[in-house]
């Protein structure tokens, strides 16, 4: 019958996305499937993250944990990318299950992003 | 109002009118005014006076007679009471029902149901402005028709449709009417002395009353009969049993009478609300409003913006009250089925915000939400990136 | 009690214990806890959580999860929704039901209504003391057997039935147990976790809760499943759909607390009125005791009297306001079918008088009660012409 | 729904049933039939009622038919019991219809009453 649909770190993380906006010619993904869209940007340093912003267009728990994960992978390497995994965020950010399917649109993202990393890399 | 709230959710649920409020407080104190109404010794006879003041109170709202009124759980039940005890009585006739798909799901779901039991049902789509064509509805009758149900007020859009030219066209073919009448009642005119009507469907929690109680109107010139939804002690002939809750009923009494002496103040009060309120939303890039301007209930206004997400604007939106969808099913996201027979598409359906608003709202509170709704739309835009950007 | 009168009809409805309509009264006045508690604002959420907490607070009183638990307006309905709900569910495994023509109306009437629905229903008497003789069920059962309605504490007797040896019976049969429990529900021990109970009626309005609001206990493991009685919004998992009064489970929640707490305490303070009271009553010449003396709730006495009228013992007996035949529908005048189930004559059955009690009865109403009772039978005595009178 | 089963008049007469009794050594009626019983007791000068008294087993209505019967016929005239109609008693009292049955019951022990007199007279 209760119904509280936002954990207190969704709500946080929503009303204050610190992360939002872009980095002015950094790296960039884009992506668009489920009803949301997604755009990461990203700044680098050889395998040391600089700065990451996202820019998003969903539902609380997405900008949510778009933010969520620009404020955990900042300062991060290039490899925390790679390991990227929505169960933890899940869980932290205590995202319904009936929502994984927008995450999992933040993880193609993401992974987009690294495969964007290595093609300007390379 | 608590000061960390703002409460513009009327069409849901309505605050208690403070007389209301006092009434009941006086009562649950009260020793006697518990009893059972239909006992015969000195307590429960005190309690059917009580029962019969609040009937007599809320015929006179109704125009219509204490006798033909049933006291419900609420507007749910009443419908379903009316639909389908009225459906069931009249198999004899005929199984064909006519009905818009554009109702409550209080309405909406009992067609459903029946459709399932035998039931034939037509399903009248309205025009744009959320209307009935009246056109539609004489070429829907059939030889079989027994009973056609179309709400007052749309609990959405607060969209009117015209009950005395419908009702005409059912008594015309001895087809019984009811009308879910649960966001009318004690708002705008309901005369049931002069409307054509067979069954009226209300709620005293959508007139400053309490949740709970409710009551359907049963018109006894023509006669009309329902079968029960279920049975026991005989109370209220036996059409509606159970122990009647002497104190709502007291309260839904009150609430009717009060309606009946302020419903054109209150008119005019959200009618100028509702011009304030779209006077400060209107300015915003692609804001659309739901539902005609006119021909509607001004206690209601359902606006929906371009390439906004609905839940998240209405998380933004906080701490303001309003709904998304229909309210009476916010946890349910899906696209309210109402705009998308507006003809609105999925996404201006999908960011649709009902605010609704009535006798203790104040201008400040239209302006607070203004001002909400502009920053909550600026933010959400400046977070989104284009539709045009470049993927990688 | 207001002093005119004297209110010993517990078992028709209870006065709400003082801290429920406190509670409800500061509810009533507090401005958010109103809403819609469906609605996903903020209102709507504190209003879902008051929701919870009730539940937890009537679930810890039955030991039950709060999930096995759906609102409804009160036992009638319970009984309806557990009754039509479960039969209607099962037709795909037989149409045969049991029960027993002492019961509630709210479970005879439901029974009645089935029986024209197409079911057959056994109806199984009980003996001279008002239980139910288990060979007789045991004998009763049949392979279509789908469910078995009896009830915890008879209201016009207080003669209880042995619900966990029928309720064993079924669970080895496979066959669906269905309990009113409004009389026993926060009086006596009721055990869900225990009991092989898979759906329980009750209301609050019997435990010093509010009047409209109920509740129907539906078992979880193993699983139960009824068929909605009516449609809409799809709340409480479309089961009893309506926006839930949030007042009233709350206070309902709140009963259901001091019930779990006062139980015993309530108990011995019933037991020691009910031995004051019938040591008063059991002089006068005739009284008959209807209903066992140890195996019932002792919150009521029933009692019955040699040749005196029932209707004029009554008005004799104000401002007494007690009950002739099933309180719950005092307004017809015939013989109770309980009391003529135990072996009463019409006479004896009456004459029936049912004086209950509870929570806040005192001692001095109950001698009050003795006194009016002897001054009343022996006025209408006085009155009345001998039988063996001459005629001219 | 309302349900004030009792007049006022009703209340009053079934409360002080002043002409409750018997008149010893007086014309008697007994009549027993509708579930209830009724004994009238009467003594009379000539034409002149003197005392009239009832004994009577019944609900409310009927108890308080017999007080308002005694109390209007008592100092009355024989020819009274002859005219005597449940039309106006009914009205006075306010006796719901469904209990005519009970009402007709003292009609006739009223009649037979006036039946022992002219028995006794000749
Ligand atoms: C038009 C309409 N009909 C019926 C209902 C159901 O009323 P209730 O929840 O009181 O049963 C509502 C609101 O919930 C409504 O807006
Ligand atoms: C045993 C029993 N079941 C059911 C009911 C019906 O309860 P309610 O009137 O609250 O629907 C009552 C009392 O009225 C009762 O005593």
């Amino acid at each position: 019958m209760t119904f509280e649909p936002y954990s207190d770190e969704v709500r946080k993380l929503f009303s204050h996305p610190e992360h939002a906006g872009e980095v002015d010619g950094g790296v960039e993904s884009f992506v668009e499937d489920q009803g949301v869209r997604i755009r990461l940007t990203m700044a680098h340093i050889d395998d040391r993250i600089e700065e990451l912003r996202f820019q998003a267009w969903g539902c609380p728990h997405l900008l949510a944990a778009c933010e969520w994960f620009c404020a955990t992978c900042e300062t991060g390497t290039l490899a925390d990318l790679r390991h990227f995994e929505r169960s933890e965020l899940m869980q932290t950010l205590a995202v319904p299950v009936e929502k994984t399917g927008r995450i999992l649109v933040l993880e193609d993202a993401v992974r987009s992003l690294g495969a964007a990393v290595r093609d300007t890399s390379t | 109002m608590r000061d960390d709230l703002i409460y513009l959710d009327y069409a849901a649920t309505t605050p208690l009118d403070p007389q209301v409020a006092e009434l009941m407080s006086a009562m649950l104190k009260n020793d006697t005014s518990f009893a059972n109404s239909s006992a015969v010794h000195i307590a429960g006879r005190r309690a059917s006076v009580i029962v019969e003041q609040a009937a007599a109170q809320l015929a006179r709202l109704l125009n219509c007679a204490p006798a033909e009124l049933i006291w419900t759980s609420g507007a749910t039940e009443s419908n379903n009471l009316a639909i389908t005890g009225a459906a069931r009585y009249r198999t004899h006739r005929g199984k064909h029902l006519i009905t818009m798909p554009t109702e409550h799901k209080a309405v909406a779901d009992v067609f459903r149901a029946l459709e399932t039991q035998g039931f034939d049902v037509t399903w009248l789509s309205p025009d744009e402005s959320g209307s009935l064509d009246l056109q539609d509805l004489d070429a829907a009758f059939r030889d079989d028709t027994t009973l056609v149900s179309i709400m007052y007020v749309n609990n959405e859009t607060g969209v009117l449709q015209d009950i005395a030219a419908i009702g005409e066209r059912c008594r015309n073919r001895d087809v019984l009417f009811h009308v879910d009448a649960a966001q009318g009642v004690g708002k705008l005119p309901f005369d049931l002395a002069s409307l054509p009507v067979d069954l009226a469907s209300m709620t005293a929690h959508k007139v400053y009353g309490p949740t709970g109680i409710g009551a359907l109107y049963i018109a006894d010139r023509p006669r009309c009969h329902v079968e029960p939804l279920y049975y026991g002690g005989g109370q209220q002939h036996g059409v509606r049993p159970g122990t009647l809750p002497v104190t709502l009923i007291a309260a839904f009494g009150l609430a009717a009478e009060i309606a009946t002496s302020s419903m054109a103040t209150d008119f005019e009060h959200v009618q100028a609300l509702r011009e304030r309120l779209w006077a400060g939303l209107q300015p915003i890039a692609g804001v659309v409003r739901n539902g005609d301007a006119e021909n509607s209930y001004p206690g209601i206004l359902n606006v929906s913006i371009d390439d906004i997400e609905g839940e998240s604007l209405l998380l933004a939106l906080e701490p303001l009250c309003v709904a998304t969808g229909s309210a009476c099913n916010s946890q349910n996201q899906e696209p309210s089925y109402v705009l998308r027979a507006l003809g609105r598409d999925d996404a201006l359906a999908q960011s649709a915000v009902r605010v609704s608003f009535g006798r203790m709202s104040t201008e400040s509170e239209i302006d607070f939400a203004v001002e909400r709704y502009r920053e909550s739309v600026e933010r959400l835009r400046a977070i989104a990136p284009g539709r045009a950007a470049s993927a990688t």
